[in-house]
Order: C-alpha cells, then structure tokens, then sequence
C-alpha cells in the first residue's frame, strides 16, 4: 500500500539531517539572493536614475557603515520600533484574547478596531503630532494605535478557535482563571501570537518610517526619507537594506529561538 | 436575540465616537465641527465625483489585494512544501514585509510611469507578505491526524488543500485577509499620496488636506472608513460566519 | 483641433500656480498655440511625479532643487523664473523676537529639512546671521497649510513658510516677517537675491518641443503682466481664490498687498541673472550644507540650448 | 426540597435539548452519598450530555438538579470537589503526563510536599508510571485515557464522573484498574457516577445500574445490583445478572431493523 | 521474497522506535487475502503503530513490510484501496457527516449517481442516518465512530484496517454492527485487519487472532479460532475460546504487581 500524497501538510514532512539542512539553507539564500541581485541589476538599467545600481548602493552602504549618524540614527530607530512593537503587541493581545472571549466585548470593540484599521498612517501621526507635540510620546502613541489592531484581529482568531473542551476541563478542575489562562489558553494561541509579533514588527518599522519621514527630523526614516528628497536613491536603499539585514537578524534570533521552545510538544 | 442585542451594542460603540468627536473639535484646532461635516454630508455624496474617486480607489485596492492574496498564499504554500522554496521565498518575503509602503510606492510609480497598474502592483507587494507570513505560521500549525486521514483516503493534493487544509488554517486566513484589507487601505493612501495620483481617494484627500479643508479631510475620512465598516461587516463577517457555522 | 498639449503642474496653495490659473482663465494657453493640462498638486508628491514624466513642466522648483537632480542623473533644467522669494520666517504679532537669532532654543515650525523653503531660509540665514537654523532652533514638522493653526495656537513660535500660508499666518496672528527672504537676501547682498521657483523641464522635451516651450514662457510673461497691471487685484478672481484655498477676504488683503510689497513674480532671465544664481549656487556647494557641487545646465536660456525662436 | 440528608445529587425532570432538538426527554433519578452508580444507555441516548449537566459545564434546558440539597447553580455555595474523566481524554498536549497531574493539584488544597508520592503512586496503579515526562502526543490511546482517570482521582474528588473511562483499555489492563476503582471507592468513600458500554464491568462495579433508554432518554429501569462486596469478575453470579440486564436492555434498545441490503 | 499467491501483506522483523524507544521489537506474520484477522494486544504494546506501518503512515524503523508481494514503499504501482478506521475518528470538524462521507467518495472511482445511495444505506446499517446533517460536534462519542466506520466502508476497500472501532458503542448497537461487519466481509472479501481489547468480539469475528505481548512487542501467538461460520455471538463455543484466550493473555500480559497503597 505504498500511499503518497504529495501534499502532506508542513507536520508531516519527514525530518532531514541537519547537514542536508544546512545545505539547503544555503542554496536557498544564494538562489534568493542571486534572483534579487538579477533583478534589482535590470531595473537599475531600465528604471535609471530611479534605481541606483548595486554597486553605487554598496558603496554608499559602506559610507553609511562608517558613519556616526548613521549608529545614532539605528539606535534611535530601533529604540521607536522596539516600544511601539512591544506595546502594540500587549495592547493588540489584550484586545485580542478580550474580543475572542466575550461575544459582548467583541460587539463593541470590533467596530471601533476595523475604523482603528481604516485610519490612514499619515493621518494618525499628524492628528498624534497635533494633540501631543512632535516628541517621541506622538510617534509612539500613533504607532501603537496603529499596530494593535492588527495583532487584535491575529489573537481574535485564534482565540475563537480554541479548544473548548480544554476550557470545559480547567473548569472542572477548578483551575483559577489567571492559571488557566497561561497553561490552557495561550500555549494554544502560541502559533497565533507568533504571527501577531511578526506582524506587529514589520509594521511598527513600516509605520516609523512614516512617523519619522512626517514628524521627526532624525531615525532611520528620517534618515531615508531626507535622502528620497535629495533624490539620492542609493542612500535609501543602503539605509534600508542595512537596517532590513538587521532587523531580520533580529527577527531570527529572537523569534525563531522563542517559536522553537514554545513549539517542543509537537515535536 | 444576542444576535440583536450585540448587534445594539457595536452601534453604541458607533456612536459613542460622536461626543469624542464633538469634544475633540472643542478642544483642538484640526478637528472639524460634527455638525458642518454633517450638514455638507448630503451634498458630498450627492456629487457624482466623489463617487467616481472611491471607485477609483475601490478598484485599485479591489484587484491589487486580489493578487496580494493569490501571490501570498502560493508562497505560503510553497514556503511549506519545500525546504529550498521556503529559503528562497522568505527572503522575498522580507524584502517587501520590511520596505517602507512610501518607498515602494513610488518605485512603483517610476517604474509603471504612473500608469494605473503602478497602482495596483503597489498594493499586491505590500500586501502578499503578510498574508504569506500569516499562512505559512498557519500551515506549520496544520493538524496531523488530518493529514493523515486525508492520505489514507487519498485525497490527493487539491481536494487535500481545499476540504482539509483551507478550513482548518480558515482562523490564520480570516484575520490575515482582515489584515491585509485594512493595510491594503492604508497603502493605497500613501501610493495615492506619494505617487501623485489625480484621482482616487487618497489624492482627494491629500488634496483637502494640502488647503486645510478640513471638513473635505473629514468627510473623506467617514466614507473611508464607511468602506472598510461595510467590508467588515458586509463581508468577512458574513463568510465568517458561514466558514465557521461548523463550531455549533 | 489640432492643438499640441502641454501640461504644467504647480504645488497646490503656492503663488507658483497663481500664473497657471491665469492662463487657464484668460485661455493664454489657446491664444499662443498649445493646449494648457493645468494641474495644482500636493506638496508631498509633486517633485516625484515631475521626474517621472506625469508632466511637461513644473513651475514650482528651485535651483537648488534642480542641482540636486541633476547631480543625480535626472536630466532637468531651469528654463525660466517664475517666483521671487515669496517666503520667509512669519511670527506672531506679539512676539519679542526681532532677528532669526532671537528664535534661537525657540520652536519653530517648517515642512520638512528637504523643502525648497527651508534650505533657502536656512542658507540665507546661515549667510546673514552665521548659524545654522537646523542645530540652534527647535524644530517641528508638519505640512505647510497645518503650519499656520500650529503658530496660532502658539504651539510654536515662529514658522517657515511661503505665500499664501505667509499671508494667512500674518492674518491669524497679526503676525509679520521676521525674515522676507527676497528683500532681506537682497539688501544684504546689495542687489541680488535669487529667486525660489522656476519653469522646470527635461531637456529632451525641450529639445524636442522648442516652439511649445516659447509658447509657454510667452503666455506666462502675459499673465505676469496681467497680474501687475491689474496692481494684483486679480488675486480676488474666484478661480485664483479657491486655486490657492485662500479662506477669507482679509488673507486676500494681506496677501495682494505682500504681492505689491515685494513683487512676488519676476521673468528677467538674463545672463547674468543666471550667474548670479550659479553664484548663490556655489556659495552653498561651499558650505556644504544640502549640495557639495554645482552641475552643469541647472539653469538654460531657451536661446541658448533650441536657438532663437521661429518668428 | 427533600431533606433526606443521604441524597446527595437529585435529578428531577432533567430534559436536554441542542437548539431544539432534544436529546435527554425527562429524567428522574437521586444519588445517594457514597453511591456507586453506573449509567448504561445506547450510544447517543443522552449519557455524556447528563455528566455535563452534573458537572455544572452545561445548563439544563428542563428540570431541576440538586447537588447536597442545593440547587445546581448556587452561587453562593463552595462547588463540592468534583472528578471527571472526560470520553476524550482533554489533556493538555504542551504538558507532559506530570505537569498535567500537577496543574490540578496546584488547584486542589493538596500540600506540595504530598503532589510527587500522590502522582507517583496513581501511575503505578495505572501502570504509566514510565511516561511521568512524556508529552501526550506521544501516549497510545489508552494510556492518554489512563492519564486522564489519574488527575480525576487526584484531587481527592468527593465526586468523581466519568465517562467510559476503561472503554479503550485491554482486558487485563481493564481488571486491574476496576479492582483498584473498586479499591479507592470503598477507602475514600467518594460518590461515583459512572458511565460505561459494559454491562459486565457495571454489574462488578456499582450498587446500581440506571438504565436509560435510547434518545430522547428517559430512566428505562433503577437496577440494584443484587451481589454483595466483595465481588469476583468471574463470579458466575456477575454473570447471571450481566445476562438478565442483557436480555431487559435488547428489549428496551431493540433497534430498527434494517432491511438486507448490498454494501458495495 | 515469497510467490505465495494467497499472502497479501507480509510483515518480518518489523520494529517501530520513536526517538530510540522501541514500541514494537520485532512483528513477524503473514495474512491471506480475504483473511478476517483481529489483533489484540495490551493498551500501550504498539497495536495503532502496527496499523500505521501497515497503511503507509509511519515508516518502519526495521524489517520489511509487502503488500501484494511488493515492499510497501514501492513507487510504481497504485495503492490498493484502504479503508481505516482510526482509534480517534479524525472527522474533519467543519463538514457535515454527509460531506464527510461525500469527500472521500470524490476521491475514489465510485461513481456519482451511487453516491447517495450508498452513503444512507451505510448509514442506516450504522443507524445513524438521522445525522447525515449534523456537524461532527454534534454528535456523541459513538455517533462519531461510527461516522469513521461509514467512511471506512465506503470506498469499497480491498483492504480495512480497524482500530478498536466498536469500543465506545453500546453493547446492542455494537452487535447489529459485529453482525454487519462479518456480513460485509463475507460479501465484498475484504482483507480485514481489525484491533480489539474484547476478546469475545475478537473470537466471534476473526478467523485468527494475533496476539501481542507488552511492548515493545513481539507476536506472542497466533491463534486460529477454531469455530466454523455463521457463529452466534451467544453461542457457548464462543465463550469457551473466549475464556481460553483470557487464561493465556493473563499469563502474557501479566501486570507488573503494583503494592499496596493509599490513594487519598
Ligand atoms: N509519536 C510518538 N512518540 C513517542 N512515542 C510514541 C508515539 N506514539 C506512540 N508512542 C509509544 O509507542 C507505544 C505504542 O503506542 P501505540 O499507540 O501503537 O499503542 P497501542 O497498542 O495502539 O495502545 P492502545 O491500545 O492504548 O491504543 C506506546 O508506549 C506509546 O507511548
Ligand atoms: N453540541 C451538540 N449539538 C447538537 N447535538 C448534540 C450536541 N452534543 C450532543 N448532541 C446530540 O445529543 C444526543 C446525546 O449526545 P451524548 O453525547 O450525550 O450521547 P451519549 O449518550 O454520551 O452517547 P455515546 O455513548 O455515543 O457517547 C446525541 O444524539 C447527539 O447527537
Ligand atoms: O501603510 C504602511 O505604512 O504600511
Ligand atoms: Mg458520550
Ligand atoms: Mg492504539
């Protein structure tokens, strides 16, 4: 009865050793990587001035890399990202898990997340910047109210498809609710919380761009978009692609460790 | 009857904005007047343009997130089928995730002369990576046992995916496609805005907003987020609803 | 009809457009052999959507703004002046300050570091008053219009902004210039003061449209000279008065009387007008601060790159 | 109400229904402290939708249940400690057999000091012991089912349900753990509601036999078990009784006959 | 490799470990086409495991398993058909018992007008028609089983493996449907492999029991019943081969002595 599906679902996919791996890891970066060079090299022939070649925006990447503003300006940056996302990933949670719960709370929270959601960025960061200044509290408040409601309707989703039955046992067992929480409902909700984080990284970045590139004369954003003014393309890119690299290393490291220990009982 | 009675409370929470409304426009110098905006909602949307520019832009978001959609969940496929497409695509992936929605737009625009299609493409690239990030981490979560059976039976790829893998990761759909709606909305702004569009929800925004009409800024602001209330509500809900019926 | 089509564009809310809106109206466009696309765009795009070729020419751009494309490969050229410096540093009737110095530590609104305003005030500063605006003020940034509700909420101190946002924040605050950029620029340098805004174009199209781009600079000298010779009280012409968003009679007051004060729209194009802007050009590559050099062609007369016209 | 202080669970009227469709018609039944009492009833008849009612998991759609003479949902009573093997099994897979064993121990007032010698010694009695670390992805059926019987009897429940709890059990894996069932009743006294296809293992088990009919059900017959304790499985008295329930049950579930017909 | 005609599936020195730990030690058997073969084994001792190895699901650690004379994992030919009744019924929550049933009928060759017909006369054999609506949540622990059995038989299956699928039925039912299985078997000539922990069903249905020892497991007998057709599931024959088979897997199966103890 040799049976194959094709198609088995990612869970069902045979463990390969960690050499093959490892190989794989790197054909598969030279191949992306090479593709996008490809790419990126037509379009810097078709779509000159516009797109920078490689070479200039290596060169200018070099600059960057020896310069000090470029050091302030990634700390600062990062320091924006790192507490919109951090905020934008509790409240967006709480809202979430609050809404998926609750029929009623979800009633009156939904309609305002989905306007939350329909305000355009630029508009949240000018009205933030017009109520609270153009210090950092108007770019955080803005990312936050921006971002939250993402990762709320991640956690909603999840939340709603829980495992009833398990809810049924921790009642039975009379597991304090707060217990509860953190041994039956989130482990389920983990898979969710880590695309809810995912997301809420990638678009606090997105959105400081904006924030900075509106409100604030310095970060990274700033930083791209005084040099998309000055018509500097290959500035733009060397910046974006060396806070992209980090950023993603960032991701990996952080995310990827966690996601492996949260995920060890499905081996 | 909880149907109604939540149904009562999602217009309060509706309403409730209006005092916000009414008391942020006391206090501060951008917020418009409720009752102006109000009074000059009849005639904005009795005027034939102010329809032509949210089709425009209806259109625009329509047929970029339908490929954002269709581009994001073959990669996400592919991202969980094979070790190398998975390397391969997340590195795609991340390159349009992390780029800025203002960068792209108006590479989009210089790259298409500003043709409507910029447009469009503009939306499908900043929407399909969060779609894929949110199918693939619902893919990897895909039930075993499911899968199993499906084998047994030989479902075979296509009605495995479509009666056993679809509905199950349906909950990493609906708020990936909720998600990128809503984001779908937010760059077509910024690509309307940045990419110096004639027409379109964005560029009539932007323009009320360069002369400070800020009753025009409002009164675009309620249609907008009429649209995205009616997909919510129209929409995913509705095929939510359906989807899910099976959860008794 | 056959009628060949240009299209212009001009940053919606500036006096740059003002001329266009008079074309428009006066049907200059017809009148000298073209068919004017007359567009008024948002500050934010209007650059970008100039350079990709969305439109012919722009009336809007400086020279600086002009070098810094050319130096990046963007073949543009400045064929034509349109705008003297209609801008400066507006504050509020009340305010103690006397000189841009005395906004030092200050809050100070502008639209961003990158805008034509800016880096004009800011090198014309840095020429007059030896400081550097963007180290020593405390800046905010939101968009132009939204700058003259913030300085009259007194959010900030003082704004840098041009016409007719100059004119509305000197109504809403009983404010006045604290720098005229143009007059105060020319008095300094005793007679020179470059201008802000140009008839921008890419060469080709000149090259490839010389009759058009005479045609254009023509119906634009008409409409200027309409505009002084009606003493700029054209200005209250429905069509120039919505053009430019302008929200009460007495902005328009302000206004028309800034425009006789300082003669807001200029077409001397001469040699050594062009020098003289290579000079100022030179003088920023020199203190580095938003170009380190001077390319070739940021500036063009007509007669000089297509020849003289056909007669 | 009835003040007989004996009656500890009183279910009057109870009738279920699933949007309408009801699936328990009318029961009628006391349980007295201490009692061991099996529930047989055909598949689908409405068993584990009772356990769910007497959990307090589900709200009754007709009638009356009191639980020590007070009404189910009273607020203001302390829930009496409560039991309940589950038909599947519900354990949480991120948990291993003894993080699951200790999160409702956590919960119980069980002294810490007594959590490792009390876990250690139900998975001997349900011979899982070498699993204590393993997560239940990686338990066969019936030791998932095992793990799930052991955190019942954990908590020192003074009630404990359950529902089929040996179906998925081997014969010999089954006896042993009956005989110990038996065991822990008779020591701890607890109050036992217990559902099972097994006519035999009911017959071993339990004072008395509420045999229900097929949904919408209603109570077919309150049968004593009429063999003293202690008894043998093999007894061929348990035996006789099994057959007599056999023969009363067929009448009562007799099923549709369905007509002779071809599967493919 | 063996030409023996008759042998369809043949397992030698199969051991399954997961992670290293051995469940199955080593199998060894043969089974006949047509062949009714029941497998009972003590709760742990590698049972679904063996059913997973044989249908294809979980590769094997050691040893070979053919099918049709072919090693199991051989590419080229078309699988035979199978039908498997999974120890937990695996229904996909979010179609209802007909579409459940339907799905699997797309994927074989059964053509489209015989769909409904066969699908409610399955049902009615299972009694369960009245559900062909519901959605799997619906219905109770044994309606759902037999909603996996229906599934199973559905797709005319050269082949039917079986994991314990009438152990959360109630006695009466769980007879209609012993009866239907030996009446479908007997028709289609179907090749049954079909795990028990009732010995009596084992007996009544099979025509050779494999019985296993305590895992990692070994065969510990193969044990031909030696009762000729049509058997009655009353009949005494039955109960003697029964208590036969008891008496050696006491001995097999052994428990482990587990002391005396106090369970609070
Ligand atoms: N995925 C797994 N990972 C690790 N160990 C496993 C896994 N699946 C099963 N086992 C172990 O292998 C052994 C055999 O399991 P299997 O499910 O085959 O038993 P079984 O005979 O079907 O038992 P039961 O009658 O209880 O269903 C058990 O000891 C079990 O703990
Ligand atoms: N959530 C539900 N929604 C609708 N109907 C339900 C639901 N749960 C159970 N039912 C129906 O109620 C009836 C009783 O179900 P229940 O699970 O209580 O039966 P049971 O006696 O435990 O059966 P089994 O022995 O098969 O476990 C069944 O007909 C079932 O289809
Ligand atoms: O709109 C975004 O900035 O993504
Ligand atoms: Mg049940
Ligand atoms: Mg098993």
């Amino acid at each position: 009865m040799a049976l194959s599906t094709p198609l088995q679902g990612a869970a069902m996919t045979p463990r390969r050793k960690v050499g093959t791996d490892r190989n794989v890891r790197l054909l598969g970066v030279t191949l992306a990587v090479a593709s996008l060079f490809a790419i990126w090299t037509v379009l810097s022939i078709t779509v000159r001035p516009w797109v920078p070649t490689p070479y200039d925006t290596a060169l200018a990447m070099g600059r960057q890399l020896v310069s000090h503003s470029f050091y302030d300006n990634l700390f600062l940056t990062l320091g924006r990202v790192a507490a919109a996302f951090v905020a934008a990933s509790i409240v967006g949670a709480v809202l979430g898990i609050a809404i998926g719960m609750n029929r009623k709370v979800e009633a009156f929270f939904q309609p305002l997340l989905a306007l939350a959601l329909a305000v355009p960025d630029p508009v949240f960061i000018i009205f933030a910047i017009l109520a609270l200044g153009t210090g950092e509290a108007a770019g955080f408040v803005a990312l936050t109210m921006a971002v939250a409601p993402f990762v709320s309707n991640i956690v909603r989703s999840s939340v709603q498809a829980r495992d009833k039955g398990l809810d049924e046992m921790t009642k039975i067992y009379r597991i304090p609710a707060d217990k509860a929480f953190w041994v039956s409902l989130v482990p389920q909700l983990v898979p969710a919380l880590l695309t809810a984080a995912r997301f809420s990284f990638a678009l606090s970045w997105k959105l400081v761009v904006v924030v900075e590139a509106i409100g604030q004369p310095d970060g990274i954003g700033a930083a791209i978009f005084h040099s998309f003014r000055l018509l500097r393309m290959r500035e733009v890119l060397a910046i974006a692609i060396l806070f992209i690299i980090l950023m993603q290393l960032l991701e990996k490291g952080v995310l990827g460790r966690v996601e492996k220990r949260l995920l060890r009982w499905r081996q | 009857m909880q149907r109604e009675n939540n149904l009562i409370i999602s217009i309060g929470a509706v309403l409730m904005l209006l005092p916000i409304w009414w008391i942020a426009y006391r206090n501060t110098n951008f917020i418009a007047d409720p009752f102006v905006v109000a009074a000059a909602l009849p005639d904005f949307l009795m005027q034939p343009d102010t329809w032509s520019n949210i089709a425009i832009t209806l259109y625009r978001v329509a047929l970029g997130l339908a490929g954002g959609v269709v581009l994001g969940t073959l990669a996400a496929l592919a991202m969980t089928q094979s070790k190398l497409a998975e390397q391969v695509l997340a590195i795609y992936v991340t390159t349009a995730l992390r780029t800025p929605s203002a960068i792209a737009a108006i590479m989009a625009l210089a790259i298409f002369r500003g043709a409507e299609i910029g447009y469009i493409v503009v939306v499908m690239f900043i929407t399909f990576p969060f779609m894929a990030v949110g199918l693939r981490d619902g893919l990897k979560s895909a039930d075993k046992d499911l899968a199993e059976a499906a084998q047994i039976y030989r479902l075979g790829p296509l009605r495995y995916i479509r009666h056993v893998l679809l509905p199950f990761i349906a909950p990493f759909i609906f708020s990936a496609l909720r998600n990128a709606h809503a984001l779908a909305w937010k760059v077509i702004v910024v690509a309307e805005i940045f990419g110096a569009a004639r027409i379109g929800f964005g560029a009539q925004f932007d323009h009320a907003w360069e002369y400070m009409q800020m009753v025009q800024v409002h009164l675009w602001l309620l249609v907008f987020m009429a649209i995205v209330l009616a997909v919510e509500y129209g929409v995913l809900r509705v095929a939510e609803r359906h989807v899910f019926r099976w959860r008794a | 009809q056959d009628v060949p089509e240009v299209r212009i564009q001009a940053v919606a809310g500036s006096l740059g457009g003002v001329p266009l809106m008079v074309m428009e109206a006066e049907g200059l466009d017809e009148k000298h052999g073209f068919a004017g696309v007359f567009e008024l765009l948002p500050s934010d795009s209007a650059a970008q959507n100039f350079l990709i070729g969305n439109s012919d020419i722009a009336m809007d751009n400086d020279i600086i703004g002009v070098s810094i494309a050319r130096t990046e490969g963007f073949d543009v050229t400045a064929f034509y002046p349109v705008g003297n410096l209609y801008m400066g540093i507006v504050v509020p009737g009340d305010s103690d300050a006397e000189t841009p110095e005395d906004l030092i530590g200050m809050n100070v609104g502008h639209f961003g570091a990158d805008s034509g305003t800016t880096m004009f005030i800011r090198s014309i500063v840095q020429e007059m008053y030896g400081f550097d605006v963007l180290e020593e003020y405390n800046f905010s940034q939101v968009g132009p219009a939204a700058l003259v509700p913030l300085l009259e909420s007194g959010d900030v101190d003082a704004i840098f902004n041009f016409e007719s946002y100059v004119s509305e924040a000197m109504l809403a605050t009983e404010g006045r210039y604290l720098l005229q950029a143009g007059s105060d620029y020319a008095e300094f340098t005793g007679g020179f003061a470059p201008w802000i805004t140009n008839m921008v174009a890419h060469t080709s199209w000149l090259q490839d449209n010389p009759e058009l781009a005479y045609a254009v600079r023509d119906a634009y000298d008409e409409a200027i000279a309409i505009m002084s010779e009606s003493g700029y009280e054209i200005l209250r012409e429905d069509y120039i008065v919505s053009g430019l968003g302008i929200t009460s009679p007495e902005v328009l007051d302000v206004l028309i009387e800034n425009a006789s004060t300082f003669d807001y729209f200029t077409n001397e194009w001469t040699p050594e007008i062009i020098e003289g802007g290579y000079g100022f050009l030179e003088g920023l590559a020199e203190e580095g601060l938003v170009i380190t050099e001077v390319p070739e062609g940021v500036m063009v007369r007509l007669e000089d790159l297509v020849g003289e016209p056909d007669a | 109400m009835t003040g007989n202080k004996d009656t500890v669970l009183k279910v009057e009227g109870l009738g279920v229904s699933y949007a309408g469709n009801p699936a328990i018609a009318s029961l009628d039944f006391e349980i007295k402290r201490g009692e061991f009492v099996a529930i047989l009833g055909p598949s689908g008849c409405g068993k584990s939708s009772m356990l769910n009612v007497i959990s307090g998991l589900l709200p009754p759609t007709r009638g009356v249940v009191e639980v020590e003479n007070l009404p189910l949902y009273d607020a203001g009573r302390a829930a009496p400690k409560l039991g309940y093997v589950f038909q599947a099994h519900r354990l949480l897979p991120w948990r291993t057999v003894k993080q699951n064993l200790e999160l409702v121990l956590a919960a119980s007032d069980v002294p810490k000091d007594r959590w490792e010698g009390n876990i250690d010694r139900l998975l001997d009695i349900l011979h899982i012991r070498q699993f204590k670390d393993s997560w239940p992805l990686q338990l066969s059926g019936g030791q998932r089912q095992r793990v799930s019987i052991a955190r019942a009897l954990l908590v020192d429940p003074s009630y404990i349900l359950m529902d089929e709890p040996l179906s998925t059990l081997d014969e010999v894996t089954a006896r042993s753990l009956r005989q110990e069932l038996s065991g822990i009743w008779a020591r701890t006294g607890a109050t036992i509601v217990f559902v099972t296809h097994s006519i035999r293992e009911a017959v071993y088990l339990a004072d008395r036999i509420i045999i229900l009919t097929r949904g919408p059900s209603t109570v077919f017959e309150n049968y004593h078990v009429p063999i003293a304790r202690p008894r043998a499985y093999d007894d061929p008295m348990i035996g006789e009784v099994e057959a007599d329930i056999v023969r009363r049950v067929e009448g009562a579930w007799g099923l549709e006959p369905v007509k002779p017909r071809e599967v493919a």
